[in-house]
């Protein structure tokens, strides 16, 4: 896809702005794990892994660290101090119970009404995985999907309904893409922020459900996120 | 920087207002925070509905709010004691609502509101006058009564040491209801014997993990 | 009430008999706390209580002990070394969910299809208080009830049907009295012990459930139990 | 005297039968119970039901057990990853049937089988395909599935230390599982670091009382 769009470490660096620091956080494994690189060092952050980790620390150092202390894509990462440890069934207390303040999620297709799907495509004959996203989905108190706008193959993945299997229904409050920051409200779709250099048009084009623009859209600009 | 620790115990309830759910920790005796029930006494709210597994005894804590008229209901699964007077005096009178729930049904539907579940079937109960007007199921051949999640506004409980994240050790049987209540409130107060530092606590002991807590007092000697 | 009979003592430790080396034992407040006082310390028990504790040790010495470590029944108690402390919802997983070998509760009636009544009189007026005796009632892999054969006024506790309201259905597996041992099976009540000197007539006068009598009624001997 | 100590790993799993539900621990690859699983291959039990977060990876523990055909079903939250080729093997032809339960689910439903509840309403999974023949029910506005208790014949955890009434603690993430499935299971199996004497483990700080344990055995270095 060609034009004007935000670079993947850009995307991060926007949805890092929107963790408040103080808040109790649960990055998705793939592209959302970025942002927990990229979030201000200025903020206090307490990382969540649904394996059973409050206050997870960044990777250790190569050839060092403990083999069993993985995130929940199964790489290695140290506890901060303050952390703690518990057992699965209490990690999903935190996720389902609302108690997770923000979620950030991958997702394949998001609705209008903030239906989620990102478990399962309609590939066939592929053995279906879910893991802890339908929980994480339903708990958290605010739900970030960051994802890529369109397929690779230019498919809108923002749509009137999700054709996919659902993850969970309704329960997206924001998606970051590589072109937009866009709010599920009541009624729909508004787009908050929009990269430099895209026109209106050009981002409903790529888009599958209509959008509504708020009064002040604020513009994106790759690099200087 | 995250820091849950509060001054004083007047900050420490402040806000709970005119008809809360407040969950209240202690088993007999042991673990109440009576520091901070006193504190809600002087706060002033009214019309509660507490939660909690004793009615009070003599003339402190719970059964000084109890006889001020703070509380319209109490949520309990043993309020007979020793010395509860006064709720004895206020439920004959007819001015307190009691639910009485099985201690165990009690613990887990707080649980259940802390894990987000919408309730969950209990054999405990199910062939007791305590089930009357709720869904009864037979499951595996055995009756199992719908209990529903028991949420509260806010919860005050009793650790023994806490850090500026709110992580929570506690002692011995003093621990009771204290970290299933600190799940199933949205404003969880604890005190604390001691605060400690940050790192202090070891990861694999902490009994409650700071996400479940808003603020944290230490009242030395408690 | 006269003729043979067995004391309080002989009584829980009969009880305690019934207890095996390793069982995991939750004694009701009242009459059944006796039991633990009589068990044979040959045997290695690990005693529960309901507010958290497992490998309950006996009562501290006067004016030593943690005020907060007390047992169900409010009295200062001590823990074993390999005893544990954990919050209650864990404590009643362990009740509810068939992790108790053994509990011992008191009784106000027990009827011939092993109904438990033991919360709740027909008292009017007296506010109730249930506590954790149905999760145990329910849950414990084998329920002894403890308790006088009749009211002190002389009315049988053991019935055909539970007048007073039900803690659980069909859960006593043997009830111990001053005057017998009978085992509730499918079917009834069966004696499988008897008070030395009393009659099967004596004891069925006694008893408002109809009795059953085991190929070999043992005999109990008051102070030789 | 109680003593829950085994002296060796076919004792510890002895008795597995044809057709048992295992209980398997562990998260990718932490806290796996690895010996203990290859010594339930060498012991010859088949047409298993495993409940394990993962269908395993490489040639070991679960995957060897599934190449091996001693697995008739895996009820599981993320059969996939980056080695599970046996997983998918056996799959694709259709030689293993797969329960799909969302991780919270899962958890949920070792821990009700563990907590004698005889089932659940949560939320997740009520808007997807893994609610389907399932009881759904709106509970304050939100749909929620009804999920039943998953009970184990066998649990095979891995924890960090053991004493002679089978208390334990895990070491950091290892312990993902383990402390529900100990709950879950007619006889829990575990292997451990370290045994330690009676009275070495902090009462606070036991994650799983002894209660809930049958057999540990030792493995050093896992």
């Amino acid at each position: 896809m060609s034009g004007p769009r935000l670079s993947l470490i850009d995307m991060a660096r926007r949805v890092a702005r929107d963790i408040p620091s103080g808040a109790y956080v649960n990055l998705g494994i793939g592209m959302p794990t970025l942002v927990g690189e990229v979030v201000s060092p200025d903020k206090e952050i307490v990382y969540h892994s649904e394996n059973g980790i409050l206050g997870m620390g960044p990777a250790p150092a190569p050839g060092e660290g403990d083999p069993e202390l993985i995130n929940a894509g199964k790489q290695p990462v140290t506890l901060l101090p303050g952390g703690s440890y518990f057992h699965h069934t209490d990690s999903f207390m935190m996720m389902r119970g609302g108690h997770i303040d923000v979620t950030v999620l991958g997702g394949f297709q998001v609705s209008a009404a903030g239906d989620l799907a990102n478990w399962a495509t309609d590939e066939v004959g592929h053995p279906p995985a879910v893991g802890g996203a339908m929980d994480l989905a339903v708990g958290a108190k605010r739900v970030l999907v960051f994802m890529t706008h369109t397929t690779k193959a230019g498919t809108p993945k923002i749509l009137p309904l999700c054709t996919y299997p659902l993850t969970a229904a309704g329960v997206v409050d924001r998606i970051f893409t590589e072109l937009a920051v866009i709010d599920v409200v009541p009624g729909g779709l508004v787009v908050r922020e929009l990269v430099a250099g895209l026109s209106r048009e050009e981002l409903q084009a790529r888009t599958g459900a209509r959008l509504a623009f708020a009064d002040e859209v604020v513009e994106l600009v790759p690099g200087a996120v | 920087m995250i820091d849950k620790r509060v001054g004083s115990l007047p900050e420490a309830v402040a806000g709970i207002g005119d008809g809360a759910t407040v969950l209240v920790g202690g088993f007999g005796n042991s673990g109440i925070p009576v520091e901070l029930v006193h504190a809600l006494l002087d706060e002033g709210a009214r019309d509660l509905t507490l939660v909690t597994n004793n009615a009070g005894s003599g003339e402190t804590d719970v059964a000084a709010l109890i006889r001020e008229h703070r509380v319209r209901k109490i949520i309990c699964s043993y309020p007979r004691s020793s010395g509860s007077i006064w709720f004895e005096e206020r439920y004959r009178a007819g001015e307190l609502e009691l639910e009485l729930v099985p201690q165990g049904t009690l613990s887990e539907r707080m649980r259940a509101a802390g894990a987000g579940l919408g309730g969950f079937f209990t054999p405990a109960g199910a062939d007791s006058l305590l089930a009357e007007g709720k869904e009864v199921r037979m499951i595996n051949g055995r009756r199992h009564v719908f209990e529903e999640p028991l949420h509260g506004d806010v919860a005050l409980i009793k650790a023994r040491k806490a850090d500026r994240w709110g992580n929570l050790v506690y002692s011995t049987a003093a621990r009771n209801f204290g970290p299933t209540m600190a799940t199933a409130a949205t404003v969880t107060v604890v005190q604390v014997r001691e605060f400690v530092e940050l790192g202090d606590l070891d990861p694999e002991c902490i009994v409650t993990p700071g996400i479940f807590v808003d603020r944290v007092v230490e009242v030395a000697g408690s």
